[in-house]
């Protein structure tokens, strides 16, 4: 036994909130490695994605499902990917290096975001008041994702399914982003 | 503004940062004769054109692109946007393609 | 006696009665008045006092247009200054004041300004108050501008909330009127997403203040119908109380929304909320503005627009005047007395400038003077009578005015569009480069009559349709009567020879005009910023076309030639709540909390901002009385044992990939190719112009991996300038960037027992002895059984020192751990002033010294940037000025009498040389008390500083009256040979 | 030159009230050009006027003519935020603007018209310590060259501007750099003013006439076509900011300038609340009170190169909320309007007045959004180098070259990115 032991804490510690028509939650259980493929190294890394994962390379503002650890992978950036898991330990590159061997650059972001859930009926009217995007669901279908910006913060927005919302943003200004959020649902119920 | 995404569609510019004229991608040789005077050239001199510009903006709050974007600076219309990574490697292969003959 | 002018019609809920007061009297009115009606029904005329000459004003019109009737509405913090009554919608309890009175409202100590008009000519200030010279801004001034303005902020904070929003819409229908109401109709059968907004609280538009009929029924009949209608569209959505007010690039289009200011209290809600409209196609229905003809005194209570006097009547059922007169140079002004007539009012008489028959039938008992002219009116406080230029009087108590109507084209004109003239109605019309996506209907657009209202909305809602690819449907457009739209142009009454208002807020005359043409005031703009004219609150809004006709006739030329000024936003004036939205107080920006926040709460840290970051300033311990004591404490604990920081704040940058060391050595200005893995390396960032950009640190992990540490300052740019390199420079590297600022929470851990404290958290299979991990080594670890950990030997402070980094998630608990298991050692947590004091004494440059004017050479490091390879900014560090002998060096400095404070922003003076900038050699630009040596200690630049240590310099503060010599020494304060970091 | 125009006065103003003002004269002549000119200045706008005003007053040119596209004053002395200060930090700087400080504070006097030049003062709020030091940097330097400065603290500023946000505020106040002798103009009569006094020493200005051209062979310019024909010169003073980059485009030069929009704002008239010049450095805001009783504020440049006279939302949402973050008590009062002007965006932020390489011109230009403060300075100093051609001494280091040497004056320290400036 070490004479010191660590306990991880989340950006929120667990919030949950319900409001008329939306409820508000933090997601804390799932893992984020980013992907990128080495340069000319594409054809090998959707090869591993395809055999590990069954998964495609989504394009741009889509969603790519895995029924492995319900895994999703979307596009962040011109050549880079994040893969969004079921995970909660410490070392989730390694589980994805196991699928994926050498075929990408890996990076951990698990702990760079605080992931927070918005579903029920009102949480579209709820977003209109600090996201930019068309989220409406001709323009924004279930399993799109982007990134915006909401009060100041850059923000990852992805449709989920019906209604249901999940919002990544800078694990060290939760804070601010939980009260964005809060303040929209105060505003419009 | 909206600035329409050669990926991803059209973002309000917001989401956006500004950084000045497209030639800046064109960075001089530094061992060339003449360096100091075409570093000059290229950080400081601006056509600084009342009409059609290129000019560069990164999509700091959405892919962390760089893009080219062809603007008119009296109206503010633009009539297009490309990756400017994908601008300066046309530019490279135009100038080995010339290179060549 | 309550309500005395009110009677029958209009589309009030008389069931509810609504109390209100206006200057303290309480007054009656019902649900669905303005303020502006029930004043009117309760038989109030004047209401306000104008902006120069405090002329007795009354309300004037029936819209956003009112240049008169502006009030104070509310009390207290809530008071809001300058709020148009005939858009104040009535509630239970309204409080309402005039302003721009010293006394009461009829009796005006300022009104003597009137007697003086003919030295309050235009202009006439830019003429005197210039002698003697020291009285404009001791006397002249302050009487001017207590004048000045009109209503009053409360000077509290405004307690109310506000918000702002987005919406995304295929069309956007601007204005609720017959066209807007008919575009919204077919665009919304197609199915297309509509949003339709009006700025009223009721749509419909002039169709609630008319008597004319559409399909058969009457025209509000029909508008409610189809507001029905619409409004059961799921693919629509209906906006009253909110006006689109300015239309900007790429077809976004600004709009208010006032969500409570009809209600006793926003209980808590937002009071307004600013939508920012994402629009394919803009129909801009917004309808036109009447405006006045220009005659002596035309300016009196109960003088008002002519549709705004049948608007009251028929909307409102509030009486203007028991005897009413019209004015008119049109088919429309007939149209106030023909509906009067119908409600049993009194018309006493028409006068129509145009020669000719009357237009329609005249009404009862009126007089009608074809071709007749009104030059001057009588009654003090209220209109009594009209004078002809036949000098004939006829008695009256309100007089109707109809000068023909303008297209509302404000938004056409935000971006290119410039109106152009129509002869036939003698108004502007839309022209020139509409907003992107933008079509003008109805009124708006110059059509005039209601059934061509109706069809233009009807076409353009289906053109709208075509161009975005949606299917009209095959309805068709709703029908009225035609009706008669005669007009000719009549601009003012030269017959007259009292002062004749154009400009009623800000009382500019005709003659103030002709005097700005006399003067060479001629163009459009000089005329306006001459006279004032249309700079008023309703930014002219009625005044602006008359007096460019009155331009033009002195010009002798036509009004297009004479021109348009240009309509900027907003279109009505917008609240600086709401275009602030949430943004205030602590909200203003959002903030970054580091791992250890909570922690250093619990502990009382006193915070500081650093950009969006708090960061913990110090840890005052109790018993500490001043800042001080608690920094000392930190340093000194720190040197003489451990100290722990929280450096999370740094930027990271994950750099991976085969070109990855090439690529720093193009970014940094020193080499950084042959870094070996398990190493860190100092490296200073240059601009393109051979400035400092930033300085810090990049380990090499592994071959093709580097972990880059930036300043908090510059954090994000250079995340920026790192990806324009790769992505614009050199796009063939493999290199890739991703932040993982976020992703740790990074401590220092400094102290000569930093080492021992490190031991007892590191797993013990990862050996961290000096020799196995030296200074500037760099490695992943793991600590307190198994939790990844990267360890770095470096050393802001000086001391033996580390940087450990783990997961966000432990940051919290590595903190608390760090503080516990090294109690033994008498570890103290530390802020960012003892980590600003001890890389004073160390002599490390931070954001004083890196402020973007500085160059490697200037810090002293001029030889680490490399000549012999390719890297930002080293071709123009070269440049001469940037290489002077006599250049800037950064250096040490302490006073010379050791108990002397040093001051940052001092500049240096040389010794025996006076104190004025020829003389001057630089600038402290970081001080600190160093509690090692026991005195002040100073980092500053200096000419040659270099060369001259041991040297005595003045170092002068005239701004806190202060000077103090000081000597330049090395800024290497502490062990300068570095033995300690290597321990 | 003898003052040949009418005098204004109280006494004059009086008089004409009583006999219905038909004495006033135009304030200038409307000239057909002459064929050739000692200077044709190109550029009616407040450095243009105050260039001509000065060569005929101070340095005794009279045979000067100012060309202008449209009408006088439409350019930025038409469209700022009317603030003058002098609270520069560099030695490339410090000295012009107190320059230009001291004949604000003259002006009126010295061309009879009353420009309503307001020492109101100018505070710049701090924030922290670091820009408590820069600022006692800078308010050394300025008081190192005679300008005035003082460094208050929280209660100083409190004491001043009680209706701040003090309590609540996400940057909380510390203290701000006061100058007393800052302030503000009527900016249109300072175009007016100038106007007047130059026309009145004989100089003509001649308002839509479009400079088309410029006549330069072997290296000399020798006049400008114009919409209103070839006018000869033996110097041609380009004062057009804003447009610098197009005209001296006719001539072939790039300029190390880019054109930006600036947006500005003003409130309806309120009665009097604010008594002199804020601005906030934690926000984009900075805010003044007209005479008029408008509230006058602005914030930064919208950030993209622009001939467009207009902004855009972002820049306006992002000036009220520092403006709400800064005095929550201006939540009720209303913007009125706002508007934009393109500024000559230098790559260091500071500006030039300098000969060319081509004998005969010459360029004024680059003033970024500081342009009105430094309107007579720069008209005094580019006359003085129009008349001698050498620089005012307090004007050395405004060169085109100073690039090339390396010796930029960057109070910002921004680097070569206009749009930071």
């Amino acid at each position: 036994m070490p004479d010191y032991t660590l306990t991880a804490n989340t950006p929120l510690n667990g919030f949950s909130r319900d409001f008329p028509g939306v409820s508000i939650n933090e997601v804390n259980d799932r893992a984020i490695v980013s992907i990128v493929a080495p340069r000319d190294g594409e054809k090998e890394l959707i090869k591993a994605l395809k055999k590990s994962y069954d998964i495609e390379l989504p394009n741009a503002g889509v969603l790519s499902v895995s029924a492995q650890d319900n895994a999703v992978l979307f596009c962040m950036a011109q050549d880079q990917y994040f893969l969004m898991f079921d995970y909660t330990g410490n070392t989730a590159t390694t589980v994805v290096h196991s699928y994926l061997n050498d075929t990408a650059y890996l990076t951990d972001q698990s702990d760079s975001y605080v992931m927070i859930r918005v579903s029920g009926a009102n949480s579209r009217c709820l977003l209109e008041r600090i996201c930019p995007l068309d989220i409406h669901p001709t323009a924004f279908p279930v399993r799109a994702v982007a990134r915006t910006i909401m009060e100041h913060l850059g923000t990852t927005i992805i449709h989920e399914g019906d209604d249901n919302f999940l919002l990544l943003s800078a694990r060290s200004s939760a804070y601010s982003f939980l009260e964005a959020i809060e303040t929209s649902a105060k505003n419009t119920s | 503004m909206i600035i329409n995404h050669p990926l991803l569609g059209p973002r309000d510019a917001s989401e956006f940062v500004y950084k000045g004229d497209a030639s800046l991608i064109e960075r001089p040789d530094w061992q060339a004769d003449n360096a100091a005077e075409l570093f000059h050239d290229y950080l400081y001199l601006r056509d600084n054109p009342a009409g059609e510009h290129q000019e560069l903006w990164y999509h700091e709050q959405g892919d962390r692109s760089w893009l080219v974007v062809t603007r008119n600076t009296l109206t503010h219309d633009i009539t297009n946007v490309e990756l400017a990574r994908d601008a300066v490697l046309a530019k490279q292969a135009k100038k080995s393609g010339r290179g060549e003959k | 006696m309550s309500q005395i002018n009110r009677i029958d019609g209009g589309l009030l809920d008389r069931t509810q009665k609504l109390n209100f007061t206006f200057n303290g009297q309480t007054l009656e009115g019902f649900a669905g008045d303005t303020l502006a009606s029930a004043l009117l029904a309760n038989g109030h005329k004047m209401v306000g006092r104008s902006f120069k000459y405090h002329r007795p004003r009354g309300i004037f019109s029936a819209g956003s247009e009112e240049p008169n009737a502006l009030v104070q509405l509310r009390s207290g913090a809530y008071q809001e200054p300058n709020t148009r009554a005939t858009i104040t919608e009535l509630f239970q309890g309204l409080e309402a004041t005039s302003q721009n009175h010293r006394g009461s409202l009829k009796y005006d100590f300022m009104a003597v300004n009137d007697l003086f008009s003919s030295f309050l000519s235009a202009g006439f200030y830019y003429k005197t108050f210039m002698w003697p010279k020291a009285f404009w801004e001791k006397f002249y001034e302050p009487v001017i501008r207590a004048a000045a303005g009109l209503g009053r902020l409360s000077g509290q904070d405004d307690p109310d909330i506000y918000d702002k929003s987005f919406l995304h819409c295929d069309v956007l229908v601007v204005g609720a009127g017959p066209s807007g109401l008919s575009a919204a109709l077919s665009a919304g059968r197609a199915g297309a997403r509509v949003i339709l907004m009006d700025e009223d609280f009721r749509m419909g538009g002039r169709l609630n203040a008319e008597t004319l009929s559409v399909n058969d029924q009457s025209g509000y009949e029909w508008a409610t119908q189809a507001i029905a209608e619409l409004s059961a569209m799921d693919n629509v959505r209906l906006m009253t109380r909110t006006t689109a007010y300015g239309a900007y690039d790429h077809g976004i289009v600004g709009a208010l929304e006032r969500v409570t200011d009809h209600l006793v209290s926003s209980n808590n809600k937002p009071r307004q909320i600013l939508w920012r409209v994402y629009t394919k196609r803009t129909i801009l229905c917004a309808g036109s503005t009447e405006r006045p003809i220009a005659f002596g005194n035309n300016d009196r209570p109960g003088i008002m627009l002519a549709g705004a006097v049948r608007a009251y009547v028929n909307r409102w059922g509030a009486l203007p005047g028991k005897r009413v007169a019209v004015f008119t140079n049109n088919d429309d002004g007939w149209r106030t007395a023909t509906d009067l007539a119908v409600k049993g009012v009194e018309i006493t008489a028409v006068i129509d400038s145009r020669d000719g028959q009357p237009p329609v039938a005249v009404p009862n008992g009126a007089a009608v003077v074809m071709g007749g002219r009104i030059v001057d009116t009588q009654g003090r406080h209220g209109i009594k009578s009209i004078t002809l230029s036949n000098g004939q009087k006829i008695p009256t108590d309100c007089l109707a005015v109809s000068g023909g109507w303008s297209p509302n084209v404000q938004l056409t004109c935000h971006q290119r569009g410039r109106p152009t003239w129509r002869e036939d109605i003698a108004a502007f019309v839309p022209g020139g480069e509409l907003p992107l996506g933008m079509m003008v209907a109805g009124a708006a657009a110059g059509n005039l009559s209601l059934s061509s209202v109706l069809q233009d909305g009807h076409n353009l809602g289906n053109k709208a349709l075509s161009d975005l690819g949606f299917k009209p449907t095959t309805e068709t457009a709703a029908k009225s009567d035609e009706e008669t739209v005669g007009i000719s142009a009549f601009w003012h009454v030269k017959e007259s020879k009292a002062r004749a208002w154009l400009d009623l807020q800000n009382d500019v005359t005709v003659k103030d005009v002709k005097l700005s043409h006399q003067e060479g005031f001629r163009a459009v703009e000089h005329l306006k910023r001459y006279t004032t004219l249309g700079m008023a609150t309703d930014q002219g809004k009625t005044a602006n076309i008359p007096a460019l006709a009155v331009m033009a006739e002195c010009t002798g030329k036509s009004i297009p030639e004479t021109g348009t000024t240009i309509f900027r936003p907003p279109y009505t004036p917008v609240a600086i709540g709401a275009l602030a939205g949430r943004a205030r107080g602590k909200d203003f920006r959002p903030s970054r909390l580091t791992p250890s926040h909570s922690w250093a709460e619990e502990q009382g840290a006193v915070f500081v901002e650093a950009g969006m970051w708090y960061r913990a300033q110090w840890f005052p311990k109790a018993g500490e009385t001043h800042w001080r004591q608690s920094v000392d404490r930190e340093v000194t604990q720190t040197r003489a044992s451990v100290g722990v920081c929280d450096v999370t704040t740094l930027g990271k940058i994950d750099i991976q990939g085969k070109d990855a060391a090439e690529f720093l050595n193009k970014v940094y200005a020193n080499a950084f190719a042959k870094l070996p893995v398990g190493k860190v390396r100092y490296g200073i960032m240059l601009r393109e112009d051979g400035i400092m950009m930033d300085d810090g640190t990049s380990a090499r992990f592994a071959e093709n991996h580097f972990v880059m540490t930036t300043t908090t300052a510059n954090a994000v740019g250079v995340f920026r300038h790192m990806e324009f390199c790769r992505q614009c420079l050199w796009p063939n590297m493999d290199v890739h960037l991703i932040s993982s600022t976020e992703q740790y929470a990074q401590f220092a851990v400094a102290g000569p027992n930093a080492r021992k404290l490190l031991q007892k958290i590191v797993d013990r299979n990862h050996d961290i002895s000096n020799e196995a991990f030296p200074f500037m080594a760099c490695g992943e670890v793991t600590v307190c059984g198994g939790i990844p950990a990267r360890l770095f030997r470096i050393s802001f402070s000086g001391e033996l020192a580390y940087e450990i980094a783990v997961p966000t998630r432990y940051g919290d608990s590595l903190v608390r751990t760090l503080m516990a298991a090294g109690e033994e050692f008498d570890v103290t947590a530390y802020g960012t002033e003892a980590l600003g004091v001890m890389r004073i004494e160390k002599g490390h440059a931070a954001g004083n010294e890196l402020n973007g004017q500085t160059t490697a050479q200037d810090l002293g490091m001029g030889r680490m940037v490399s000549k012999k390879k390719d890297c930002i900014g080293n071709t123009l560090s070269e440049r001469e000025n940037l290489n002077r002998k006599d250049g800037l060096s950064l250096v040490g400095f302490r006073p010379v009498n050791r108990s002397d404070e040093l001051k940052a922003g001092s500049h240096f003076i040389a010794k025996g040389k006076s104190a004025e900038m020829v003389n001057d050699e630089g600038w402290m630009s970081s001080v600190a008390y160093s509690p090692s040596l026991g005195h002040s200690i100073g980092l500053g630049f200096i000419k040659q500083g270099s060369e001259r240590l041991g040297e005595i310099v003045r170092a002068t503060d005239p701004i806190r009256e202060g000077e103090i010599e000081v000597e330049i020494v090395s800024a290497h304060f502490i062990d300068p040979e570095g033995e300690r970091l290597r321990a | 030159m003898k003052h040949r125009g009418l005098k204004y006065s109280g006494f004059k103003v009086i008089k004409e009230a009583l006999t219905g003002h038909k004495g006033w004269k135009p304030v200038w002549r409307t000239p057909k050009p002459k064929k050739e000119y000692d200077v044709v200045i190109v550029g009616g706008g407040g450095h243009g006027l105050a260039t001509a005003y000065y060569l005929a007053k101070e340095f005794g040119l009279t045979n000067v003519a100012v060309l202008e596209k449209g009408w006088i004053g439409s350019g930025n002395v038409g469209r700022n935020t009317t603030i003058v200060r002098s609270n520069y930090l560099l030695p490339g700087n410090e000295p012009f603007y107190e320059f230009s400080m001291k004949l604000w504070e003259n002006l009126e006097q010295d061309f009879n018209y009353n420009a309503m030049v307001s020492q109101r003062g100018i505070l710049n709020l701090f924030h922290n310590d670091a820009g408590r030091d820069a600022y006692a940097r800078r308010g050394n330097a300025m008081m190192l060259a005679g300008a005035d400065a003082v460094l208050l603290d929280q209660d100083g500023v409190r004491e001043m501007y009680p209706c701040l946000d003090f309590e609540n505020a996400r940057f909380p106040i510390k203290g701000g750099l006061l100058q007393p002798r800052g302030g503000t103009v009527r900016h249109d009569a300072v175009a007016w003013g100038y106007a007047r006094g130059a026309d009145s020493r004989g100089v003509d200005i001649i308002q839509n006439c479009e400079v088309t051209g410029m006549v330069i062979e072997n290296g000399v310019c020798s006049g400008v076509e114009t919409s209103q024909g070839t006018i000869k010169a033996k110097k041609v003073a380009v004062c057009v900011a804003g447009s610098s980059s197009r005209v001296m485009s006719m001539a072939g030069m790039r300029l190390p300038i880019e054109s930006h929009v600036l947006q500005a704002f003003v409130s309806e008239g309120l009665k009097p609340i604010l008594p002199g010049v804020v601005t906030f450095g934690a926000g984009h805001f900075y805010v003044s009170q007209s005479d008029k009783g408008g509230l006058v504020f602005g914030g930064d440049i919208d950030g993209y190169n622009s001939y467009a006279q207009r902004g855009n939302l972002p820049v306006v949402e992002d000036v009220c909320e520092g403006g709400m973050a800064l005095m929550p008590m201006i939540g009720r009062a209303r913007l009125l309007r706002m508007w934009g002007g393109v500024m000559d965006m230098s790559m260091d932020g500071s500006p030039f007045i300098d000969k060319t390489h081509i004998d005969g011109l010459y360029f004024n230009g680059g003033w970024c959004y500081g342009g009105f403060k430094a309107t007579p300075a720069s008209g005094w100093c580019y006359a003085h180098l129009l008349a001698k051609d050498e620089p005012h001494p307090v004007a050395t280091e405004y060169r085109l070259d100073r690039f090339q040497r390396g010796a930029m004056i960057d109070e910002k320290g921004m680097g070569a990115q206009p749009n930071l400036h």
